[in-house]
């Protein structure tokens, strides 16, 4: 058996050059906005690599990526307002919240159809808003302002810094998603999307493994917001909830193609890299709606995503 | 005396204000080859669903190599042998007819890849399928699909295996062909319960014989005494 | 806290309580009895307060624009039914993921179009019961929480008679229980479901006027009615008319003790919190079967 | 009464599995006709061929009906049920969360029976007292016996002209059986309805039959007036599987 033995020192031989890559535009891009603009980028990617371990592979939509985002976000700022924590402990501990906040959720829906774990993960967004519109101490609706630390060598800037981090996340989350496609677990998640009934008479502990991999996404998605406050030098509840990142994650999982785990990457890359350009060139306003109007559309005409494409043609 | 493999004792299930199956008692000897028939409607489906797992029964208790099993998932009972067709295939369809039988060989087996691939193809080549391990399973034909659901069941290697309709609506010589093959795996040691409506197939089949009417037993014995039953007769011709 | 601020948070809660069973109905009949995953009705709903909004604008009185934009949101849900049906539920495959996300993706385009289109600001109505109040002894009502009230009621109350003394409507609650079984008492499901699609989003028109009748309206205000029309959905058991209305109450009151006792600020979480606690503890709902 | 039904050589299945072969049967008006065997041999695909729920792959059905010729492959459900057919389906399949009453009205969809509803219903809550009885309680919470009238109940308020009745024996206790089939008859007589029966229950089914048809693997291998069924020793080996 070469073939997935070849295949996967490929992948892994291409998650070291993205990094590499990265590393190599930190120090020879001395454009700021560049920066600025692909941690977005990779934000996404990382956020609908997330999403498709649930969404894709086991059929269960969650509409609550700013839920479990905001958290991983919040949970950083808290850290850092009690004891200055360093970026690593904010970014693994927001992991760790979101992630049972996944469990959480899962534990209280899983069991039901995916239209009622796509309810309850919205009311999870509305209700996390609310309760850090309340909460005075990380700067209740207002929001609050935060002071970079600076960056630790080699990086030129945080920003830059920043940038590699969220690399490292999207590269990192890349190679959980696909672990679990490609494992017993994929299998088991597949299995259970295809037919409920037949996975649980064949073995599959079906609600164990929706609450495994709601977690895993949950904790991918909470590490991906924990850099956001820094990224942002601050925080407030209205732009951390925001539906945007719902249908960035959603969005370029489906527009990518939710089969295998390249899907969302490209997705989240065209999704991203157009939001970029049509904010700066045009307004924030069309740029969602362009992003819906896509939406929409790929569901109708290419359920498959752009994948889809090319795996029709092979 | 020791117990036998699976003790139905007792067991009832309703739906509704419906009487799906009323104090139903039977025992299973390891290695037997059994027979539940009953005309349309008996509550043999809802049976072979209270025995794997699917439904919970109402009453009763269900053990299977001493345990009591009524209160487990479906999944804890099939790593524990109890394996099962669907009456009508319910196929993982986005997979090819080899990774559906990788699922309980992951998943009941624990076995690796590799190994469960070999044993897959050994299984598929038992049951004249090893041709098609690599079309996808929404590409089969219906004997096919039939087929599938057996081997799946199989890969999960099983003590028990409950074959819910197998046959229905497959022409003669396939009904032969899947005959063939479930004396092959009672011959392996596995205990084999059939339903079906072909007669001759099940009294071909077993060695004992059940038969079902409105939920209630209402005769049990050798495929012979069971035709020549009056209660039988009544059941299905009526009175 | 006084017994008199109670009694006025119950009292207000119960017309609250209506109105929030009358701009549920509607997806009760969408969601709950036909099981289409329409998680863009409240969306649909704001869209009919703008509707409402701009007929107003020429001084007709806002019900009587909710009234006349009914048929014209019949026709649009009609036509919505028709599409989800031809893409999605007549493929079957998949039909749960991509349906959730063809009406989400929706939602988000009426949404961000009416940010486009009125602007980001909040739009109110003009009405000569809008403003005013009328006073109980030491109780303020305002005029326009009454007439809410008295429209959400009679619109809750038409739609269940509808339902049940009608042949359409019968075929309505039937259909989401066995479409062949309903093809042999002569109906067609297909057309059956296209009406009740229709009816539930003509009845959102009519919805939407009075959303901007009790309050300002915004185009992100959707987002909060997603909760409150999906906890009084869940709440009442799914399709159930009367649990409606009775779900619709127990949220209104509990909003309204919720804002009475810890403010403004801490209300658009109830209906959320609510929904949570009924999916993990009686996901059959309060009145469900 | 000027109605004809008749089944010629038609072919049905479900994707590779062909159900029925070369079938043809015939019911004249006023006839009640028994379809005999034991379950998947196909009679309930021959039902469902008549009420195009099932297309045959060949052959034709033809509904006769006051000097007009239907081929009822043609047409959809709907069409069928409303010139007058009416199939009480196997395993009743009620609305279990609407009310006895609200089913029994629900029979009565089509316009033609929608003028007979108060004549239609007070024979029904007659001919089934217990209906009359339960008629607010949900058509789920009722015993098999229960729903069984209710399904037939349910399928007379569309008045209809040719009933077809799909397994009326299914799921339920012997004396229930009889009891079923005797109303069968009985409501047969007051309606003047011409009846195509699908029955495993051959000794009950023959009771009330005036002709019968016994289909093996989708064929049908004999057929004849009741007493040439009754007397046929092959009946039994058919059934029991010892041919």
């Amino acid at each position: 058996m070469t073939g997935p033995i070849r295949s996967a020192r490929g992948f892994w031989a291409g998650a070291a050059a993205a990094v590499l890559v990265a590393a190599l535009l930190c120090f020879f891009v001395s454009y700021e906005y560049f920066f600025f603009a692909a941690y977005i980028v990779l934000l996404f990617v990382t956020l609908a690599t997330a999403w498709n371990i649930l969404g894709g592979y086991a059929g269960y939509v969650n509409f609550g990526t700013p839920a479990f985002f905001g958290v991983g976000s919040y949970t950083a700022v808290v850290l850092i307002q009690a004891a200055g924590a360093p970026l690593a402990l904010q970014i693994v501990a927001g992991a760790v919240m979101a992630g049972l906040l996944g469990l959480f959720a899962g534990a209280l829906t899983l069991r039901l159809r995916g239209i009622f774990f796509a309810i309850a993960t919205v009311a999870l967004i509305f209700i996390l808003e609310t309760v850090f519109i309340n909460w005075r101490y990380v700067g209740g609706a207002t929001g609050l302002q935060l002071l970079r630390p600076e960056p630790l060598p080699p990086f030129k800037s945080y920003t830059t810094m920043l940038f590699f981090v969220m690399a490292l996340l999207a590269v990192g989350s890349v190679a959980v998603a696909r672990y679990i496609e490609g494992s017993w677990i994929g299998r088991g998640l597949r299995a259970l999307r295809d037919n409920e009934e037949a996975a649980e008479a064949n073995g599959v502990p079906t609600l164990k493994l929706k609450l495994f991999a709601c977690t895993v996404m949950g904790a991918i998605m909470g590490a991906a917001g924990a850099p956001m406050p820094m990224y942002l030098s601050f925080v407030e509840p209205a732009s951390t909830f925001n539906l945007n990142y719902t249908i960035g994650a959603l969005g370029g999982a489906i527009i990518g193609g939710t089969s295998h785990w390249s899907g969302p990457i490209i997705g989240a890359m065209l999704v991203g890299t157009l939001q970029q350009i049509i904010t700066v060139t045009i307004s924030g306003e069309v740029n969602v709606l362009v992003l819906g109007v896509l939406l929409v559309l790929f569901v109708i005409v290419a359920p498959d995503g752009i994948i889809g494409w090319f795996r029709r043609k092979r | 005396m020791s117990e036998p493999l699976l003790r139905v004792a007792g067991v009832s299930k309703h739906f509704g204000g419906f009487t799906a199956l009323s104090d139903v008692n039977i025992d299973l000897a390891e290695g037997e080859r059994f027979g539940l028939i009953g005309p349309n409607g008996s509550g043999k489906t809802t049976l072979i669903n209270c025995i794997s797992g699917a439904l919970r029964n109402d009453g009763g208790s269900i053990r299977f190599r001493g345990e009591e099993i009524s209160t487990l998932p479906a999944y804890q009972r099939t790593r524990r042998g109890i394996a099962r067709s669907f009456q009508i295939p319910r196929p993982f369809h986005s997979m090819t007819v080899l990774e559906n039988l990788l699922v309980p060989s992951a998943y009941v087996i624990h076995l690796k890849d590799e190994e469960g691939e070999v044993k897959a193809m050994e299984i598929l080549r038992g049951m004249g399928l090893a041709e098609r391990a690599r079309s996808p399973a929404n590409q089969l034909s219906q004997v096919e699909l039939r087929k599938l659901e057996l081997a799946r069941a199989m890969a999960a290697r099983p003590k028990l295996l409950i074959s819910d309709e197998a046959m229905a609506g497959l022409a003669g010589a396939e009904v032969d062909e899947v005959l063939q093959i479930l004396f092959k795996l009672n011959e392996q040691g596995i205990t084999i319960i059939m339903i079906e409506h072909i007669m001759q197939a099940v009294m071909r089949f077993s060695q004992r014989v059940i038969c079902l009417d409105a939920g209630k037993i209402i005769c049990e014995g050798a495929p012979a005494q069971i035709v020549a039953n009056p209660d039988v007769q009544k059941a299905y011709l009526g009175a | 806290m006084s017994i008199d601020l109670l009694l006025e948070a119950i009292l207000f809660g119960i017309l609250l309580g209506c109105f929030y069973a009358a701009v549920s109905i509607g997806l009760s009949v969408s969601f709950g009895l036909l099981d289409v995953p329409h998680v863009a009705h409240p969306a649909l709903m704001v869209f009919g307060s703008y509707c409402t909004y701009l007929l107003a604008s020429t001084g007709l009185d806002p019900i009587i624009c909710g009234v006349i934009l009914m048929p014209v949101f019949f026709v649009l849900g009609v036509l919505v039914y028709r599409f989800y049906y031809e893409t999605f539920e007549k493929r079957g495959t998949e039909a749960g993921v991509r349906g959730l996300a063809f009406f989400f993706g929706i939602a988000f385009i009426i949404e961000i179009g009416l940010i486009l289109v009125f602007g980001v600001d909040q739009r109110t109505v003009e009405a000569a019961y809008i403003g005013s109040s009328l006073e109980l002894g030491e109780y303020r009502v305002p005029y326009r929480m009454l007439v809410a009230f008295g429209v959400a009621l009679a619109l809750t109350l038409a739609l269940a008679l509808y339902l049940s003394k009608t042949f359409m409507g019968r075929a309505i609650k039937a259909v989401a229980q066995d479409e062949p079984a309903l093809r042999l008492m002569g109906a067609n499901p297909v057309q059956v479901k296209q009406w009740a699609f229709g009816i539930a989003t003509g009845v959102s028109a009519l919805a939407g006027a009075m959303l901007i009748i009790v309050g300002p309206v915004e185009p992100a205000l959707d987002r909060l009615y997603i909760g409150r029309t999906f906890c009084v959905v869940v709440l009442a058991g799914l399709g159930s008319m009367t649990g409606t209305l009775a779900a619709g109450l127990i949220l209104g009151i509990a909003e309204s003790v919720v804002l009475m006792l810890f403010g403004a600020s801490w209300a658009p979480a109830v209906a959320f919190s609510l929904l949570l606690l009924v999916l993990g503890v009686r996901p059959q709902g309060l009145f469900g079967r | 009464m000027a109605l004809e039904l008749s089944i010629r050589e038609i072919d049905a299945g479900y994707g590779a599995v062909r159900a029925l072969h070369g079938v043809s049967i015939s019911v004249a008006g006023g006839e009640t006709v028994a379809l005999l065997g034991t379950n998947g041999n196909g009679k309930s695909t021959l039902m469902k061929c008549i009420m195009g729920m099932v297309r045959p792959t060949k052959g034709s059905v033809i509904l006769k009906m006051d000097s007009k010729d239907f081929d009822l492959t043609k047409l959809s459900t709907e069409e069928i049920v409303s010139l007058g057919v009416a199939l009480v389906p196997e395993g009743r399949r009620l609305f279990p969360k609407l009310t006895v009453e609200e089913n029994l009205l629900l029979g009565a969809f089509r316009k033609e029976s929608r003028a007979k509803i108060p004549e239609n219903l007070a024979f029904c809550y007659q001919a089934f007292p217990v209906l009359a009885e339960r008629k607010r309680q949900l058509a789920g919470s009722m015993s098999g016996g229960q729903q069984q009238m209710l399904a037939i109940g349910r399928a007379l308020m569309s008045a209809p002209r040719l009933l077809l009745v799909d397994e009326p024996s299914v799921g339920l206790a012997p004396i229930l059986v009889s009891h079923t089939i005797t109303k069968i008859k009985e409501l047969k007589e007051r309606y003047g309805l011409t009846v195509l029966m699908a029955e495993q229950n051959f000794h009950q089914a023959i009771r009330i039959a005036d002709r019968g048809y016994i289909i093996v693997h989708g064929e049908i291998v004999f057929q004849g007036g009741v007493k040439a069924l009754e007397e046929n020793e092959l009946v039994k080996n058919y059934y029991l599987g010892t041919a």
